[in-house]
């Protein structure tokens, strides 16, 4: 049997070992990401069928729970795991040209390591422990943003580490009230102790936590960062922020609120944070000029969705609400792929110098506008059965409110449509299309696309593979007390 | 204006966290997991700092992230300092002797300080990250004393790496070897109280001592450049 | 005893009331320093001296160097 | 008095915790920013330890081998707050050195003044 600590351990190793591989040959250390997370991807694959029976615990050193430091590689764990593998490695090839400028090798050490710590929060069972990972995957993205080094880089890298850096000291708080009142620092444990203390003495570390987690995963008021922070930096590291970072956010939300905390009363409110997120998210990417931001902006919109899902709180919703984490993942780094070689070749970030690429480059503008139809929901791409099943779970609660709350979400669909068509008009239909020569982009970018664009399509046809795995995630999600068991023995 | 609002709001804040502290009593024993490590900890790991014991066998993945976040810190400042025009050699005033000679006796004393200190880990306070500290400072001191003198920044990467890759070979000889665990104690405990104790505690600890020392020299280096 | 950690406690708060007050960031640095050297004292009455050397050793003296390396290369008056 | 014996190591902890808030908060100065980052990180850091004492306790190290067991403090958070402390220091030093290169680039630290895009 495959151990799933090696996940974590053997990136963190390569990565330790790329200055060591930079004295053998400068060309090896590109290749390194590609490798452990071709790695990763695998061992991720070989462990779905196993973990679908039931999670498997490593315990780290030997010692159980909650002595120790456990992982808890269970359907969600190894889901996230497979997606940040596969996005991943999508993307670390499509750096391998795009990635020229400044101190490389800094590069891809530092992108291995987010990708590192991101799988060490979704894997781990120890909340100590997530917050040390959450760190990795935070300071590396601090560095990665301020990559290029030029104003608009350095100044959303300030920013952006000044927020995260007080939403982990309020994590941190979080933490050390949880272990004053627990005495211990496994989340099963803490779990399982949870009713036994007064219900304000829970509540403060609860906010702390998720006021320090939702700095991360960009919910309403706490995502001031996020435009900024995704449109300057490198176009792939925009596409990792978006694609993988947020979502690990949300997760150590959701993981935060279902499995420690256990609390049904707050789901209403996060129903109406994801709501809000949603909206804002939309109409302000629908009033931007900048590619990049109109992207990010609609990065908010989608968390908000994907909050408002899980918040429903029953099985459909979080399935759908996986489901669509999954869609926005493949999606939005598809975009951001798409998009980073069109500003390359124009030059500008404004949209409206993006005139005539349908013409200069076709292929890169077709992946434009599958991720961009995707996004909005159309058939016969992989968004159209995640909304789907997110309205159709929001129907099935029977509530005047909710369908009220449906005619939002719809609302924001059409926002969101109507600024994506906007951007493809401006690709196809626009501008002098008669003196353009092609200059498609080269091929390391094109291959992590037409994956891309394989998998959107396949899945969008045929989603029927995704349930099996999406089912036992959300299970795993809703039955706390199953979790607790399987921890704790 | 802005004071105003921050104020309302750490009130706020401060008003949660103080009904919350009213739970946790001041100075009462009242510590689950902690009690198991007093008791427990001699035997299963051999060392007889708990602390040490805590921080490298029982919680040792939150160590291994945590030589990697400062790795992360390291690696990022260069990545934002790395200037694109050449460096230019400046003509640096050199520091009178006295003060360089002093550097120069100090600072083999200061690095035998630290390996005393990374060493004795298990044994008496202090370890990895408080002598990998201290070596560090012998660098500054260095830097400050005697202006010129540069570790080579090849050699702080290679030592960076080495140890970082000591520490993850010795989890997975514990994967390999001592059962199916990372970081498994997989070498024989020894006598409590004896400097070849502790399994890989030691081991370790050494590594952790040469990878924070070389990182936080690293740092000091790229922010001392052309300033 | 404790007459000793309330004088501690006191004096650390103002150091850190002065690093805010400071328009010079090298003294606001300096108090700052203060304050992780009390802290550090204060660890060690904890029985904590594992955490108060590192705290010494790391918070005290390698951060201060590097915040005044930093303000070297920087603006030393804040405006 | 007893409330003052009791307490004066959260009062100092939370004390710290704010001030290092409000100067986050509040001042302009990146550096000052920073400063109060390093402030707040030293208060959790009080606060951790102090969650783990217990009084009159000795330091959870078998320095002899005849030792009280029962009065020894938890070691638990001060493997934490070792954790922490490096921590902060990974954050402040790449926070220094966008410092740096933001004075670099604008020739100011007054973040009221860097508005190339909004906050």
């Amino acid at each position: 049997m495959v151990n799933p600590v090696l996940l974590i351990v053997v990136p963190l190793g390569l990565s330790f070992a790329v200055p060591l591989f930079g004295l053998i040959s400068k060309r090896i250390e590109k290749y390194v990401p590609i490798t452990a997370l071709i790695f990763n991807l695998f061992v991720s694959a070989l462990l779905i069928p196993k973990v679908i029976q039931g999670p498997i615990i490593v315990f780290i050193g030997g010692f159980r729970p909650p002595f120790g430091i456990n992982l808890v590689a269970g359907p969600v764990g190894i889901l996230f795991s497979a997606l940040i593998a596969l996005v991943g490695l999508l993307v670390s090839i499509y750096a391998l040209d795009y990635i020229r400028e400044g101190a490389t090798q800094l590069y891809h050490m530092l992108y291995l390591l987010l990708l590192t710590g991101a799988t060490g929060v979704v894997l781990t069972g120890d909340i100590f422990n997530l917050f040390v990972f959450f760190e990795i995957l935070c300071i590396s993205s601090y560095a990665l943003v301020a990559y290029l080094g030029n104003r608009a880089g350095i100044e959303s890298a300030v920013k952006y580490l000044i927020q995260g850096a007080i939403g982990s000291s309020l994590m941190l708080i979080g933490i050390g009230l949880l272990y004053g009142l627990f005495g211990t620092l496994n989340m099963a444990d803490i779990a399982r102790n949870i009713d036994s203390v007064s219900s304000i003495s829970i509540f403060v570390p609860l906010v702390l936590l998720i006021t320090g987690l939702g700095v991360e995963a960009a919910i309403f008021p706490l995502n001031a960062w996020l435009p900024d922070a995704h449109s300057s930096a490198p176009s792939s590291v925009s596409a990792i922020l978006s694609g993988i970072a947020i979502k690990v956010g949300l997760y150590a939300v959701v993981r935060v609120i279902f499995t420690i905390f256990g609390v049904s009363s707050i789901l209403q409110f996060l129903v109406f944070l994801g709501l809000v997120t949603l909206l804002i998210g939309e109409v302000s990417a629908f009033s931007q000029n900048n590619i990049k931001r109109l992207l990010a902006y609609s990065s908010i919109g989608q968390i908000g969705l994907i909050v408002f899902a899980l918040g429903m709180g029953i099985s459909h919703g979080v399935v759908g609400g996986l489901f669509q984490l999954i869609s926005h993942a493949l999606s939005k780094a598809l975009l951001f792929l798409a998009v980073g070689y069109m500003i390359y070749r124009s030059g500008s970030m404004d949209i409206s110098k993006l005139e005539g690429m349908g013409k200069r480059m076709p292929l890169t503008s077709l992946a434009f506008t599958i991720g961009a139809f995707s996004l909005v929901g159309l058939p016969p791409f992989i968004g159209f059965p995640s909304k789907f099943l997110i309205i159709r779970a929001a129907l099935s609660k029977h509530e005047l409110l909710y369908t009220v709350l449906v005619a939002f979400v719809l609302l924001g669909t059409v926002i969101e449509g109507a600024y994506f068509f906007r951007v493809v008009q401006v690709l196809y239909f626009k501008g002098n299309p008669t003196d353009l020569q092609r200059e498609e982009a080269p091929v390391q970018a094109l291959i992590p696309i037409f994956i891309l664009i394989v998998l959107i399509v396949m899945v969008g046809v045929y989603p029927k593979p995704m349930t099996a795995i999406l089912n036992s995630a959300s299970s795993e999600l809703l039955n706390r007390i199953e979790y607790i068991r399987s921890v704790l023995g | 204006m802005r004071k105003i609002v921050s104020l309302i709001l750490l009130a706020i804040v401060a008003l949660g966290i103080a009904l919350c502290v009213m739970n946790i009593p001041f100075g009462a024993p009242k510590t689950k997991v902690g009690n198991h490590y007093i008791n427990k900890g001699r035997e299963e790991t051999g060392a007889a700092n708990i602390v040490t014991s805590v921080v490298l066998n029982y919680r040792g993945f939150d160590t291994l992230g945590e030589v990697t976040v400062l790795f992360i810190a390291a690696v990022g400042l260069s990545a934002v300092l790395a200037t694109r025009k050449k460096k230019v050699e400046k003509e640096i005033e050199p520091s009178s002797m006295i003060l360089n000679t002093g550097c120069r006796f100090l600072f083999p004393l200061i690095l035998f300080f630290g390996a005393y200190i990374f060493v004795h880990g298990h044994l008496t306070p202090g370890g990895g990250f408080q002598g990998g500290a201290i070596i560090a400072s012998a660098f500054l001191l260095t830097y400050l004393g005697c202006r010129g003198r540069r570790v080579s920044e090849r050699r702080i990467k290679v030592t960076e790496s080495l140890s970082g890759l000591v520490f993850i070979v010795v989890g997975l000889l514990g994967l390999a070897v001592g059962g199916q665990y990372f970081l498994n104690n997989f070498l024989p405990k020894g006598i409590l109280l004896s400097l070849f104790s502790a399994g890989i505690i030691p081991i370790i600890y050494i590594a952790i001592g040469f990878k924070v020392g070389s990182e936080i020299a690293g740092i000091i280096d790229k922010l001392m450049e052309e300033s | 005893m404790i007459f000793i950690v309330i004088i501690f406690v006191v004096m650390m708060l103002a150091a850190a009331i002065a690093a805010s007050i400071f328009k010079d960031l090298m003294s606001a640095v300096i108090a700052s320093c203060l304050v992780s050297l009390i802290a550090s004292i204060l660890f060690y009455f904890l029985q904590a001296p594992d955490v108060a050397m590192a705290e010494a050793a790391i918070g005290a003296a390698l951060v201060t160097a590097i915040f005044i390396i930093a303000i070297r290369r920087t603006k030393r008056h804040e405006e | 008095m007893s409330f003052i014996s009791n307490y004066i190591y959260y009062i100092g902890a939370f004390g710290l915790i704010f001030i290092g808030l409000y100067i986050v908060l509040v001042k302009r100065n990146l550096i000052k920013v920073i400063i109060g980052l390093s402030i707040l990180d030293t208060g959790i850091n009080l606060f951790l330890i102090s969650i783990g004492y217990i009084r009159r306790g000795t330091a959870p190290i078998f320095s002899k081998i005849n030792i009280e067991i029962a009065r020894m403090v938890d070691p638990v958070p001060q493997a934490l707050v070792l954790t922490a402390i490096v921590i902060g220091v990974a954050v402040l030093a790449l926070a220094l050195s966008l410092a740096i290169r933001l004075y670099q680039h604008y020739g100011t630290l007054n973040l009221r003044k860097i508005k190339d895009q909004r906050w």
